[in-house]
């Protein structure tokens, strides 16, 4: 392989070694993920193996279309709005058979048979929503939609999740069966969808499986093993836009942070990471030879309130009682002392970085700045007076604009527990800080720290009766809260119903404007939505970390770092 | 009775002492244990250090091979066939031990590594000068068959713990004399040994010392043992030497007040009767403190078991002082065990004071408040972390109801006189048992047992380890207490005049049976069995004209 | 007769045993240090008053200097006043926890190993059981159910660790029960509470001892990875284990300040209990030799 | 009574392996319980924020917890005797490979550095008592203490920066080897990682064996042995050392499952992953099949342990060696 490498990328060495995040082991390898999978290590790596049709990421540096990594050449939409035309370029398997819309449409026969079992299936969304796939010819396939959608976010939700498939080496039910258009019957494509999932779930064949060799992407997987050592090499017989680089990518799985450090001081990662606190030690990895490269995520974090929560529902649902508690909240200070810098404040349900048409002006201008004496003065004004031990408690209920609100009974007291995810020095330091400025307010903070996991566990929406609606507040965004697609809709965490929506916040006014996100082409809507959840606090906004502080090797190109937390092996090479 | 000449040249002195003196430095101030010893015994003689129990003789001996604790403090001169030693450290000291001076220790039980088989053990010495492993292990058990152990081939692999008292004190006489040294030091070396195997162990250790020109520096209470064997006499009393001489000189005529003492408190056997009496039973009196029937007593299980004890019936009267006496190993430590309950009865029955010993109820508790324990090894019975006060008054706090509810101050009194019934200071109050002498520890064991008044005394060799003297105080001590109290008693020794002195009646027994018993003045007057005609014959007298007759009718009698 | 040792020794005056731990050197160093660090956490924020309940971000991260003579930590406390305060947890909860297993675990073992049968293979499975669920996922467990409190931590603390001593102390006991001093109590109708408490667990001291001190040094560290998982010690508050634990990863950033004083007050006190430890072995110990 | 014939210690064995898999039985029992007390459920950790109501009842159901307690124990012990420990939620794998991968690298590590530890630990701990209250002795328990008292995860990053940073020594990253043969073709990078294992027992083993060797040493045996002419040395390893072995003994028993616990420090520092990570990160990520197989693993050998301890203690100290029958 050494021989081919040396023209595209030069140098001496071919090779790149990335550090996978700590104890994030690569475990799947079939392009449709099944729940528990899609960690994007996971999905990085079958999407250099089996590229998407649309790939829409923000591997350039904005969130766009990714022409070079999509298999189809052009998207096209009928006036209407219910139609797209996608036309495949010119690309073969590794086994030298061309990529053609039959591989497309094998992709929705499957999908369409096995959605229960597939992780990204929504109800109403795809393949839900398309109504009727042809292929015309091998390189064009025609979508019928439902409905008419917002073309960007259909382009960047929804035709990013079609990946081509090999129909003439997996449209099979076991190893040595043979290859047809069952997949054309739901009955037999569901057994395909089958065995290729049971095939995919045989971690320790992955190095032998023929069925993983045939590939349409720029690498292929030497190695893929139980461990999670993956050693991408340059696929020789790749004829699409977006070739390797380097003739060989080693992924290195880490068991902690600190080990992953030391293999980056000892030099032998190229493309690793360093804790937030280092940031402050930037020169002491310039000195090594690498660049220290936040990597931001395309993500908003926060914590939500339980609506429901019996005693605190109804205060919780105070605007005042969540404006007062955001004033308290200095995102500026924890975002460059606590996080090094390694955290931007987010005021809103839309990333604020990098920019974006979503954003409001509303939500990036901060409508409630830090400021104790605003929280207070909220506090005050509504009925709250502090008792003998600092701690402030309604003492004047009712639902009058001075009064504390509907629901909040007399005597309430204005002491919340947070849950926290445990096990990460900044968050840690981050809450001090909360539970040192609100007690400054008169509220009283209990941490309750947990794993993230049981964080999680206990975080959901309930109804106030439920014995497991006992939370109040919840983070578990160490690592950001929430990651959106392409297109940073919220539905599913702030929407009525909303399946991540924790807290049951609900807004028909939100509501309205998601659905016309994504229903109407029309401009500005998200960012009316941006404006409108910034200020109505449907969840406690809280400074959102970057994904990883990358320290990448001097030399290393390519190496855009994608907000979405994919990343592109193929783009990496050494500079001559 | 020896042939070397008696008049060895005094510069050929094999163990030279010279103005020794050794002083403990302890939490209370010093103890001077040794205040200015001189002694000499030459090649192939025999020197007998006898005296008061705590005079120092241990401390002498040790201080020969530098063996004391490092509490000590050692000045003057000890010389082993010229050379220094009280100055040799390191492989110099090393060469001297065990190869040139072999010593055997007083207290066998604790003398002996528990983990190592004793056949190692005593192979070990040989091998620490030079000797091969195989030729070493051979020579072992050699070794101890040459001591008397039955069957020592297979026993070599045994630990100590599987071996009665006497047996131990053998092995280490084994280990002692493995490498011939040209000196024996040995204290007490047959004080866990029935007379039988005492005097096989003098034979022994006379042969080394004539046939090997050894020197022979042997630490005793016993006189008729020191008659039997020593060519010279030194007594100790209060760390000083009070008295050295020719054996005939200072047993018949001895100059010092205290060895007077000591000579007038030595018990005497009866002359043997050429003939046995008839039988006499002598039925106990008004009930009895101790009643076993048909007991037998087995150690280990299955393929290893052991019957120690074989259908033993022996009744304890309830103010009856009942000897056991008998061959080393043949099963009496055990038997009194079994009848208190610290062996399981394989077969039989025991009941104490009238009813069965039997679990660890309140009522066992009780009962088991009238039965005061002496056991054999008084080094092993104390805990080595309770003061000598504390573990005697421990029966006090252990059966506060029996023992009348003593308070701090009045347990410290009854303490006090307890120790003083059994001749020890108050001082000894506050030590720790490490801190004394083996004969010291015994009488605290002894008050020990005697704290609560008991109705039932068993006593497993109490008096081995004193010298006469303080062994006669004690024997009177206990006779006071028993005419007063009137308790039973079951009194284990080999030491059959001590025996024939306090018990009425007396058990002989071999190979874990009683093979006779009856009144004391007739089984040790006029024994009927072959073995008990044995016994009372190697008891040594101390009248060398008895001890000659009695070694003369022992050998016909084997 | 009497008369002979009357003269040489003299009755023991109480005390003897506090002699005989004072005449070692190392173990009066070791209480002293103690002490010292007792007063330095207890006494030592009346002298150094700082604030240890707000947090002040801009004067975050600050080397020692004259206002902060061991500069700040990453929310901007002040570090001597913190040490201080986490002082007064670690060396409350490592001194409880510590004895409470100590406690625990000799009695167990010591009462397992001296009964015996099948009462001792019931009590070691219960050991083996206890420690084959491995104490992290219990803590989980813990953490997950129950707020931590102080007493609660401390109670954690020592049931997850009387383990190894009760293995420890049933070692010995098995050995020690078949000495003669053992079976003299039993003979002499003694309960077998005296025999193990008077004459069992004494003699296991040695062995005690050392363990104790190790389990003191655990229980200031297992603080440090309780609060990993969410179970530590309530914010504002703090303990030098969990000081230490997030200082760590500040290794490379030359924040020496904010690892060196909590591990070294650690190494301390843990240091202190050990000679502490060897002054009462010998206090205990009469049969040692000491030079 | 019956088994007269049968030898003590075969019975002994046979004894103790019914009781160890009772042990294991009340080990599984309990760990069920505590799963059942952790709130939440694994499915929402397991699958992710995103994961729909409707994909948490498929989780729930496909793995029973929808049923109730006992019937979901008894399937999991019907599966155990059909020697299936279930696939991992987490990792795509089955259990029983996860453990097979981890387990002989774990065991490869704690083992060489519990070898290591003993090696040092027993001959210092023994010198050290040999010469009580020396200087030597004093400055042995204080590096002895220094060590126990660092945290391993704060010595082991101390022997990264001072041996692999500065000096340049040793890799810092254990070998990545996939196979235990993999591993030892590494010496070199293995040196770290078993050091940090090491140190802290040393410092654990040196201070009992100085301990029991002080009780060792005033022994009448320790007496005679001398008098018998046996050199320092000898005394010391043949009548002392062995008779002071008790608590580093019961220790080691101990050590067995300790080492699953604990190295976890060392498979993240090194990058290592081992049985330690395994059980840590399943318990974390609420991955139940993993973290039951874990304790199962740890369960016996925690049994193995204690059993093997048992005998060596018999081994050595034949006076308790009626307590094995
Ligand atoms: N380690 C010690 N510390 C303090 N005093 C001691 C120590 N060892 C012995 N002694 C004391 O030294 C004195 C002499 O003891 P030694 O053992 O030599 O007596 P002994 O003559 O052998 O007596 P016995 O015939 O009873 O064995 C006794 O008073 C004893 O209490
Ligand atoms: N724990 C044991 N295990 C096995 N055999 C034992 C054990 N204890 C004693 N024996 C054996 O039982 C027999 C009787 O021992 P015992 O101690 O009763 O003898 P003894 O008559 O008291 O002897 P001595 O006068 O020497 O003390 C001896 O042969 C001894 O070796
Ligand atoms: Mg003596
Ligand atoms: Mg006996
Ligand atoms: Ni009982």
């Amino acid at each position: 392989a050494c021989g081919s490498g040396g023209d595209e990328s030069g140098g001496d060495g071919s090779v790149v070694n990335y550090a996978l995040p700590a104890n994030a082991t690569p475990n799947w390898i079939l392009p449709i993920g099944v729940p528990g999978t899609l960690a994007t290590h996971n999905i990085s790596i079958y999407k250099s193996l089996w590229p998407s049709l649309v790939a829409f990421n923000g591997s350039t540096g904005e969130v766009a279309l990714d022409e070079a990594a999509s298999v189809a050449e052009s998207i096209r939409w009928s006036g209407d709005g219910t139609q797209v035309t996608l036309a495949l370029k010119a690309m073969s398997w590794s086994d030298g058979q061309p990529v053609t819309s039959r591989d497309v449409e094998f992709w929705f026969n499957l999908i369409k048979a096995g959605k229960d079992g597939w992780a990204s299936y929504a109800e109403g969304k795809m393949p839900d929503n398309v109504t009727a796939v042809e292929t015309p010819d091998p390189s064009t396939v025609v979508l019928t939609l439902d409905q008419a959608y917002n073309q960007q976010w259909f382009t960047s939700t929804q035709l990013t999740l079609i990946t081509p498939l090999p129909h003439h080496a997996w449209a099979k039910t076991s190893d040595d069966g043979a290859v047809g258009d069952g997949d054309r019957d739901p009955a037999q494509a569901r057994q395909i969808f089958d065995y290729l999932v049971a095939e995919a779930e045989d971690l320790a064949s992955y190095e032998t499986n023929p069925l993983w060799d045939v590939v349409s992407g720029p690498f292929t997987a030497a190695e893929y093993a139980a461990n999670g050592q993956v050693k991408l090499v340059r696929n020789q017989s790749y004829d699409g836009t977006d070739p390797a680089r380097a003739d060989e990518v080693n992924l290195l799985p880490f068991t902690s942070a600190d080990a992953e450090v030391n293999a980056v001081r000892a030099k032998s990662v190229d493309y690793g990471y360093i804790s937030s606190s280092a940031l402050a030690q930037e020169q002491q990895y310039t000195g090594l030879g690498y660049r220290v490269e936040p990597w931001t995520g395309w993500s908003v974090t926060y914590m939500p309130y339980n609506f429901h929560h019996p005693q605190m529902g109804a205060v919780f649902s105070q605007l005042y009682v969540r404006q007062a508690l955001q004033h308290a909240v200095d995102q500026v200070g924890i975002s460059d002392v606590v996080w090094h810098g390694a955290a931007d404040p987010g005021y809103g349900p839309v990333p604020q970085e990098p920019a974006s048409d979503y954003l409001s002006e509303v939500q990036a201008n901060n409508p409630y700045p830090f400021d104790l004496a605003a929280a207070t003065q909220l506090f005050t004004a509504h009925g709250w007076t502090p008792g003998p031990d600092g701690v402030l408690a309604c003492t004047n209920p009712g639902s009058g604009p001075d009064q504390c609100g509907e629901g909040v009974a007399a005597g309430t007291r204005m002491e919340l527990t947070f849950l926290v995810q445990s096990g990460s020095q900044e968050t840690d330091n981050q809450f001090a800080e909360i539970q040192s400025a609100l007690q400054q307010v008169g509220v009283g903070v209990y941490l309750e720290q947990a794993p993230l996991n049981q964080v999680l566990s206990r975080t959901v929406p309930c109804e106030a009766g439920d014995p497991e609606c006992t939370w109040q507040l919840s983070y578990f965004g160490t690592a950001g809260s929430w990651y959106f697609g392409a297109y940073p809709t919220g539905e599913r965490i702030f929407g009525t119903g909303g399946t991540a929506n924790f807290g049951s916040y609900s807004n028909p006014e939100a509501d309205a404007l998601l659905s016309a996100a994504v229903l109407s082409n029309e401009q500005g809507t998200m960012a009316q939505y941006s404006a409108l959840l910034a200020q109505d606090l449907p969840v406690m906004w809280l400074p959102n970390p970057v994904y990883q502080v990358s320290v990448i090797a001097e030399g290393l190109t390519g190496t855009t770092q994608d907000p979405g937390a994919n990343f592109y092996p193929q783009r990496w090479g050494w500079e001559s | 009775m020896t042939t070397v000449s008696a008049t060895a040249d005094e510069s050929t002195a094999a163990l030279e002492v010279d103005d020794l003196h050794v002083t403990f430095t302890t939490d209370e101030g010093d103890v001077p244990a040794v205040r200015g010893v001189r002694l000499a015994v030459a090649r192939g003689r025999v020197l007998a250090l006898v005296g008061e129990s705590g005079s120092g003789k241990s401390v002498t001996a040790m201080s020969v091979l530098g063996l004391l604790p490092r509490n000590a403090r050692t000045s003057g001169r000890v010389s082993v066939g010229g050379t220094d030693v009280v100055g040799l450290t390191g492989e110099d000291l090393r060469r001297v031990r065990g190869a040139r001076v072999g010593m055997v220790f007083q207290e066998p039980a604790t003398a002996l590594n528990p983990s190592m088989t004793v056949g190692a053990q005593v192979a070990e010495a040989l091998r620490n000068h030079g000797t091969a492993k195989d030729v070493a292990a051979a020579r072992a058990v050699e070794l101890l068959t040459e001591v008397g152990i039955p069957d020592a081939a297979a026993r070599a692999g045994r630990y100590p713990h599987e071996f009665s008292g006497g047996q131990r004190q053998r092995v280490v006489i084994a280990i002692a004399i493995a490498c011939e040294p040209e000196v024996i030091i040995a204290d007490e070396p047959t004080t866990a040994l029935d007379v039988t195997v005492q005097a096989e162990i003098l034979d022994l250790l006379r042969r080394l010392v004539q046939e090997r020109g050894a020197a022979l520096f042997l630490i005793t209470h016993n006189m008729g043992v020191v008659a039997d064997i020593a060519d010279d006499v030194a007594v100790m009393y209060q760390g000083r030497v009070v008295e050295q001489g020719p054996v005939q000189q200072v047993l018949t005529a001895p100059s010092d007040d205290y060895t007077a003492r000591l000579l007038a408190a030595v018990p005497e056997l009866p002359r043997l009767a050429d003939e046995p009496a008839a039988a006499d039973e002598v039925a106990p009196a008004d009930g009895d403190a101790l009643r076993l029937e048909g007991v037998c007593v087995d150690y280990g299980r299955g393929r290893r078991a052991f019957r120690a004890v074989t259908d033993v019936d022996l009744v304890v009267g309830a103010r009856e002082i009942v000897g056991v006496v008998g061959e080393s190993g043949s099963g009496k430590s055990t038997l009194a065990r079994a009848a208190v309950g610290l062996v399981p009865i394989a077969a039989g029955s025991a009941s104490v004071l009238g009813s069965a010993l039997t679990g660890h109820g309140r009522r066992a508790r009780l009962l088991r408040a009238r039965i005061g324990i002496v056991f054999q090894d008084p080094a092993g019975s104390l805990d080595p972390r309770m003061t000598v006060g504390e573990s005697v008054a421990e029966p006090f706090r252990m059966h506060p109801d029996a023992a009348g509810r003593p308070n701090r101050a009045e347990r410290r009194t009854r303490v006090t006189a307890l120790l003083d019934a059994v001749r020890l200071p108050g001082g000894t109050l506050d030590r720790y048992p490490h801190e004394l002498s083996g004969g010291q520890r015994q009488r605290v064991a002894l008050a020990r047992a005697l704290a609560l008044r008991p109705g039932l005394l068993i006593a497993d060799e109490p008096t081995s380890a004193l010298d006469v003297s303080v062994q006669q105080q004690v024997l009177d001590v206990l006779r006071e207490v028993h005419t007063e109290f009137g308790f039973g008693c079951l009194f284990i020794s080999h030491d059959l005049a001590v025996v024939h002195e306090i018990a009425d009646r007396v058990a002989v027994m071999r190979g874990g049976v009683i093979v006779e018993h009856g009144s004391a003045d007739r089984v040790l007057g006029a024994p009927r069995e072959p073995y008990s005609r044995a016994l009372v014959a190697a008891a040594p007298s101390l009248d060398p004209v008895e001890q000659r007759r009695r070694r003369e009718l022992r050998l016909t009698a084997l | 007769m009497t008369a002979t040792l009357d003269g040489e020794v003299r009755p023991v005056p109480r005390g003897r045993a506090l002699r005989r731990f004072l005449a070692n050197r190392m173990a009066v160093v070791g209480l002293v240090v103690l002490a010292l660090l007792v007063l330095f956490s207890v006494v030592g924020p009346l002298v150094h008053p700082t604030d240890q309940v707000h947090t002040n971000l801009a004067e975050a991260n600050q080397p020692p200097s004259a206002a902060h003579l061991l500069g700040t930590d990453s929310v901007g406390y002040d570090v001597l006043g913190r040490l201080m305060q986490g002082g007064q947890i670690s060396l409350l909860v490592g001194l409880s926890a510590g004895v409470l297993a100590t406690l625990i675990g000799t009695l167990w073992g010591a009462t397992a190993g001296y009964v015996g049968g099948w009462v001792d293979a019931v009590m070691m499975r219960v050991v083996d059981a206890g420690i084959a669920i491995p104490a992290i996922f219990l803590l989980l467990v813990v953490s997950a159910i129950t707020r931590p409190t102080l007493p609660l931590l401390i109670l954690v603390i020592g049931l997850v660790s009387w383990l190894v001593p009760a293995r420890l102390v049933r070692a010995e006991s098995v050995s020690l029960k078949t000495r003669e001093y053992v079976l003299a109590v039993r003979a002499g109708g003694g309960t077998h509470r005296r025999a193990v408490l008077r004459h069992i667990v004494p003699n296991t001291i040695g062995t005690v001892v050392v363990n104790a001190t190790f389990q003191v040094a655990d229980a200031i560290l297992l603080v440090a990875y309780m609060s990993f998982l969410g179970m530590g010690v309530q914010p504002p508050a703090t303990d030098w284990g969990a000081m230490l634990s997030s200082g760590v990863g500040l290794v490379y950033s030359g924040a020496w300040w904010l690892i060196f004083p909590a591990g070294l007050a650690i190494v301390a006190v843990v240091c202190a209990f050990n000679f502490i430890g060897d002054g009462l072995r010998d206090m205990l110990d009469v049969k040692g030799k000491r030079a | 009574m019956t088994t007269t014939t049968m030898n003590p210690l075969l019975r002994f064995v046979l004894r103790r392996t019914g009781q160890a898999v009772l042990v294991v039985l009340l080990v599984t029992v309990v760990v069920f319980l505590l799963l059942q007390a952790l709130p939440g459920g694994p499915a929402r950790g397991v699958l992710g924020q995103t994961a729909t109501p409707e994909q948490i009842a498929a989780f729930n159901a496909a793995n029973g917890f929808d049923q109730p307690l006992p019937q979901q124990y008894l399937a999991f012990l019907g599966r155990l005797l059909s020697g299936d420990l279930g696939d991992s939620f987490v990792m795509n794998q089955p259990v029983a490979d996860a453990i097979a991968q981890r387990l002989p690298k774990t065991l490869l590590l704690t083992g060489l550095s519990l070898v290591v530890a003993l090696a040092v630990a027993l001959p210092l701990g023994v010198r050290q008592a040999a010469r009580r209250g020396s200087g030597f002795d004093y400055s042995a328990t204080t590096f002895a203490v220094v060590l126990y008292s660092t945290p391993s995860f704060f010595l082991g990053l101390i022997l990264i920066v001072v041996l692999s940073q500065w000096l340049g020594w040793f890799p810092a990253l254990a070998p990545q080897g996939r196979t235990v043969l993999g591993v030892l073709a590494e010496p070199r990078a293995l040196v770290l990682p078993v050091l940090t294992g090491a140190l802290v027992a040393v410092a654990t083993f040196s201070r009992y064996a100085r301990s029991s060797t002080i009780d060792s040493l005033a022994e009448d045996y320790v007496r005679t042995a001398r008098a018998k002419g046996t050199p320092e040395a000898a005394v010391l390893r043949r009548h002392v050392l062995r008779n002071s072995l008790t608590p580093v003994v019961a220790m080691l028993g101990y050590q067995i499952p300790v080492i699953f616990g604990g190295a976890l420090v060392v498979e993240q520092l090194y990058n290592y992953p081992g049985m330690g990570l395994l059980f840590w990160s399943s318990a974390q990520a609420g991955d139940f099949p993993v973290l039951l197989g874990c304790v199962l693993v740890i369960a016996i050998a925690t049994v193995i342990g204690s059993l093997l301890a048992d005998l060596l203690q018999a081994a050595i100290d034949p006076r308790t060696r009626g307590g094995l029958q």
